[in-house]
């Protein structure tokens, strides 16, 4: 394992610092407990969107804390969900009275440890409210596995609802707005190699060198299946399909109810992508794959989609959400309308992506 | 033989927790890896090392304190799934014993890790079958219940608990895992045992080692 | 070698038309020959900018073309130097008569092939100017070498020239700028791994794996030294102490005379970085390495600096200038003035860089 | 035996160019791979590949317009740093043949190539000695001016500067680089043939081999 770190027990740690001599302008840094929330925070009469999990993807999620996406993130350890202390205090630095929404990628670990934190902010008397994103379709069945995992959509969902609380959204509709960014999005990934977790020492999983894996997560995860290596237009083509063919996914996800202060059930359907949808179309790096490479990707997506008469209207290509140094890619594609396009298109100013 | 288990054997537990925990750091890890995200024992080493250091923070509190002190440690230190349904177990297990500060009976101490295990299922979802800690601990303290039915000592219970949970973390190996990471291999998560199954089998072995 | 490609001989190719897919609303692209170019280009009135090199450096230069920087670039095969007609072809194309300054990497070959470009436009009345990047200090000795290497202050000079040229600076007022920026930049790179280049189907060169190459290339070039791995702190530590101990550099560069259309010698010297210094920060990675490591790099940089009083007043961190997927990181130091800070401020918007 | 160089005997030696750099490709691009960047080879043989390719279109024109064409084309597809040094001869050849259409005596053919190679040390700065083309080159084209000073005809001519070029050629092995890449390599490079003098070599040997 070579990497630029020191201790592997300071590894979070000194990039936090780093982060916070690089950026003061934008964000500060708390570290006991670890989390990223923006300089200006609480922010009068704004509802505050916090996300958070393991470390290891960045420049999700710390990166993305700043004016028009979020206010506070909250870091794990590198691919360990963080834990509810960190969301529980975040909450309470950046809450401006206007409520807290927890974004949270559906894994184990991020769902039981923000559940815990949306439990003790609210009898804190801070409004809560918790949406999961669940858009990889590499899982197929929901009803024997924990469910689909938050992925590509997660970063989008900061963007868009970021930048609608930015706009004065309460936290229902900001909520509203982040189910519909979630239930509307799609994702895959492949992995050509394995990362390293630091603390581990070496790779987290053999991938010999012509084969890859498919439907990869984005913790080392091994993915939905092995193949032998194929070309840059084999492997977009098979990733464009699964998400193109996936159909009706239905699930049971659980959302905090404020007036009880207890979880409900409550079921989502994602309807699959057809002829005359638009979306906004996501080609994202592992780490290790340079962005060049991504544009071979962009290429044969985009002619696929063409073909079925689907519009690419605006895109984000590059290393947003991460497995250390990977090399892989994924696709996230979202349907978007009117309201999804304004809240994209809003300003946006986070280490992690400007406009 | 006896059927209590008193705080100072409590805290011998904890001890013989974060070493075997120590001990096992990398094997848990290498588990993890197979089928997950090769951190379990990482975490657990994180978690239970805190643990031992804030010792001297409360040996000398209530049983109950003590438990509340593991749980909170290590809901904040140790992350991922484990963290927070490890510590539940503790946070369970600190309420059950709010009225038996110095010493558990066999029953309960039963209760305490019935409560634990409970907690655990009821906010993580799993069942017995889904290759999770869950089949470590529900068919173990089953054992648990028969043998206190059956009038055994505590030490003669914590053999045979152990003895099925031994039994048991072996048997998640061809068990396809419906609950946590390694669900999302499907079939491929077949023929490797669960990491979090191997944790709370040492944590039990633990225990034995301690009751007399 | 594993890679998002399809034949190897169309890797740009396919790649430039997934940019020109992905990007139509800043920038289009040439096919024959090669360039990439501002949408909207010729900007009336407006000095143009046009960089170029091999490729694989991306973003560099295809993702800095747009608004506020790049007018046009022109990307050779991967790592191999473009050919004079395609500048000579962008410049004809972007040219609004205000002028074309050639932005060129200190390299035998960019500058070969630039050189006849410039001397083609100027026989067809454009008005050009020329300026050389050599920053890479690990060229230690420019009197018996090809002289230093142009590295990541090509970045810098990118932005801030092409923010000028937008401002309307005139043509010899960018080249005075550029070549500003050039002597009050440094650079120093090393790498954990090689690259690949896909043509050759192997590594370039062989790196143990407990050893890295200092003062490398963004070409897979060899480095300075080799050593055995060290810490992110250590190494940065010999990074930054390669720029700081830097002494006065001067050279002889070519530049071209508009009024006697012929190449005349200028001597340059660029002064040490000395305290009380202001600096723009750029802790670039070579592609493989993620953004996370490089935080643990900048927090090093920023307390060295500190400590010699030397103030970081803007940075820029991320993979910028890279070497395919090569494993690694430069860190580049330009000394800053009122100038300089204003048109780095300035925004831009390119597929790249966006502010 | 002869004075002169037609045309067609141009285009035989275009030809033969192409052949040659054809046979030799992997052979310069592994000269290049010890102290360059692996690819002088295939950057001569793409160019003179399209050079060939485009035969038809030059063949009827003046001999200057030829060696534009061919200027051209090297300088739109070599690329490195040898495309615009092998573009550069050919279009000072151009340049010096403006006015003799169809055929060169040896001095105008002579006053070509010192031209072509003045233009290279113009635009890279190499000397004689720096471990480049140039140093194939300056030598070959003295021993040219030599014969011509000593009457000899061109075919006598060829021979003798092809001799030299031969023996500039493995002189350049010990030599250390202090132009182009493989300057970046300093004391390493001694010990390896130049590339782009290899090529020079080769080209001037296609040059002997058509004049009468
Ligand atoms: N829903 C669940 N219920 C019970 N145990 C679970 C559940 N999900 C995961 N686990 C346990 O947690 C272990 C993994 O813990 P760990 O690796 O520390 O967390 P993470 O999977 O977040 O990286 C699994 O091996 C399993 O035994
Ligand atoms: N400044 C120079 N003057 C003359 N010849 C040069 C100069 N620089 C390089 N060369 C020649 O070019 C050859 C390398 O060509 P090539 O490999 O095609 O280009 P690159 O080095 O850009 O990859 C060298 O072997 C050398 O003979
Ligand atoms: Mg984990
Ligand atoms: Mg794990
Ligand atoms: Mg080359
Ligand atoms: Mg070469």
């Amino acid at each position: 394992m070579k990497k630029f770190i020191n201790d592997v027990n300071n590894v979070v740690k000194e990039q936090l610092e780093g982060v916070a001599r690089a950026h003061p302008d934008l964000v500060k840094v708390s570290h006991d407990p670890k989390y990223v929330y923006r300089a200006d925070a609480p922010v009068s009469g704004k509802v505050a969107i916090i996300s958070g999990g393991g470390s290891g993807h960045e420049p999700m999620h710390g990166g993305f804390v700043g004016k028009g996406m979020l206010t506070a993130a909250c870091p794990g350890e590198v691919f360990t969900s963080p834990t509810p202390d960190q969301m529980y205090e975040s909450a309470k630095k950046v809450d401006s009275g206007a409520g807290v929404l927890f974004l949270v990628k559906n894994y184990t670990g991020d769902v039981l440890n923000f559940q815990e934190a949306a439990e003790l902010a609210h009898e804190d008397g801070i409004k809560v409210q918790q949406v999961l994103t669940d858009d990889d379709v590499a899982v197929k069945d929901s009803l024997y596995t924990a469910g689909r995992r938050g992925v590509g959509i997660t970063v989008l969902a900061e963007k868009i609802v970021g930048a609608a609380a930015e706009a004065g959204y309460d936290l229902d509709k900001c909520a509203d707005l982040a189910r519909k960014v979630n239930t509307n999005g799609r994702s895959i990934g492949v992995a050509l190699t394995s990362c390293t977790v630091p603390a581990h020492g070496k790779p987290t999983f053999d991938l010999p060198e012509d084969e890859f894996e498919f439907g990869i997560g984005i913790h080392g995860e091994p993915g939905r299946e092995r193949h032998k290596m194929k070309t840059a237009d084999e492997i977009t083509e098979m990733m464009v399909n699964a998400i193109l063919d996936d159909g009706p996914y239905t699930r049971t996800v659980k959302e905090f109810d404020r007036s009880s202060g207890s979880w409900v059930e409550k079921q989502l359907t994602n309807e699959p992508l057809k002829t005359g949808d638009k979306v906004i179309a996501f080609v994202n790096s592992m780490g290790g794959t340079p962005v060049s490479e991504l544009y071979a990707i962009y290429r044969k997506m985009d002619q696929m989609l063409t073909a079925k008469n689907i519009k690419i209207e605006r895109n984000l290509i590059g290393p947003f959400i991460t497995s250390l140094e990977m090399q892989g890619a994924s696709i996230t594609l979202l349907k978007v309308d009117d309201e999804m396009l304004k809240f994209w298109d809003a300003p946006v100013h986070t280490p992690g992506l400007k406009w | 033989m006896s059927n209590n288990i008193n705080k100072s054997q409590i805290l011998q537990w904890i001890k013989a927790v974060s070493e075997t925990i120590k001990e096992n750091k990398d094997y848990l890890t290498d588990l993890d890896a197979a089928i997950g995200d090769a951190d379990h024992g990482i975490n657990m080493e994180r978690g239970f090392s805190k643990v031992l250091e804030k010792f001297d923070s409360y040996k000398d509190k209530p049983i109950s304190d003590i438990f509340k002190a593991i749980a909170m440690t290590l809901m904040s230190t140790v992350g991922g799934a484990s963290g927070p349904l490890y510590g539940r177990i503790f946070r369970k297990m600190s309420v059950a014993t709010k009225d038996t500060p110095d010493s558990l009976t066999s029953e309960e101490l039963y209760q305490a890790l019935k409560d634990g295990i409970d907690g655990v299922m009821e906010i993580g979802g799993a069942k017995v079958g889904d290759k999770t800690m869950v089949d470590v601990w529900v068919p173990a303290l089953e054992v648990f219940r028969n043998e206190l039915g059956n009038g055994s000592d505590l030490k003669t219970i914590m053999e045979k608990v152990v003895s099925e949970a031994d039994k048991q973390v072996e048997a998640t190996i061809p068990l396809v895992a419906r609950k946590g990471r390694a669900s999302y291999l499907g079939e491929r998560s077949a023929g490797h045992q669960d990491p979090g199954a191997t944790s709370s089998d040492l944590i039990l072995k633990a225990l034995a080692s301690v009751v007399e």
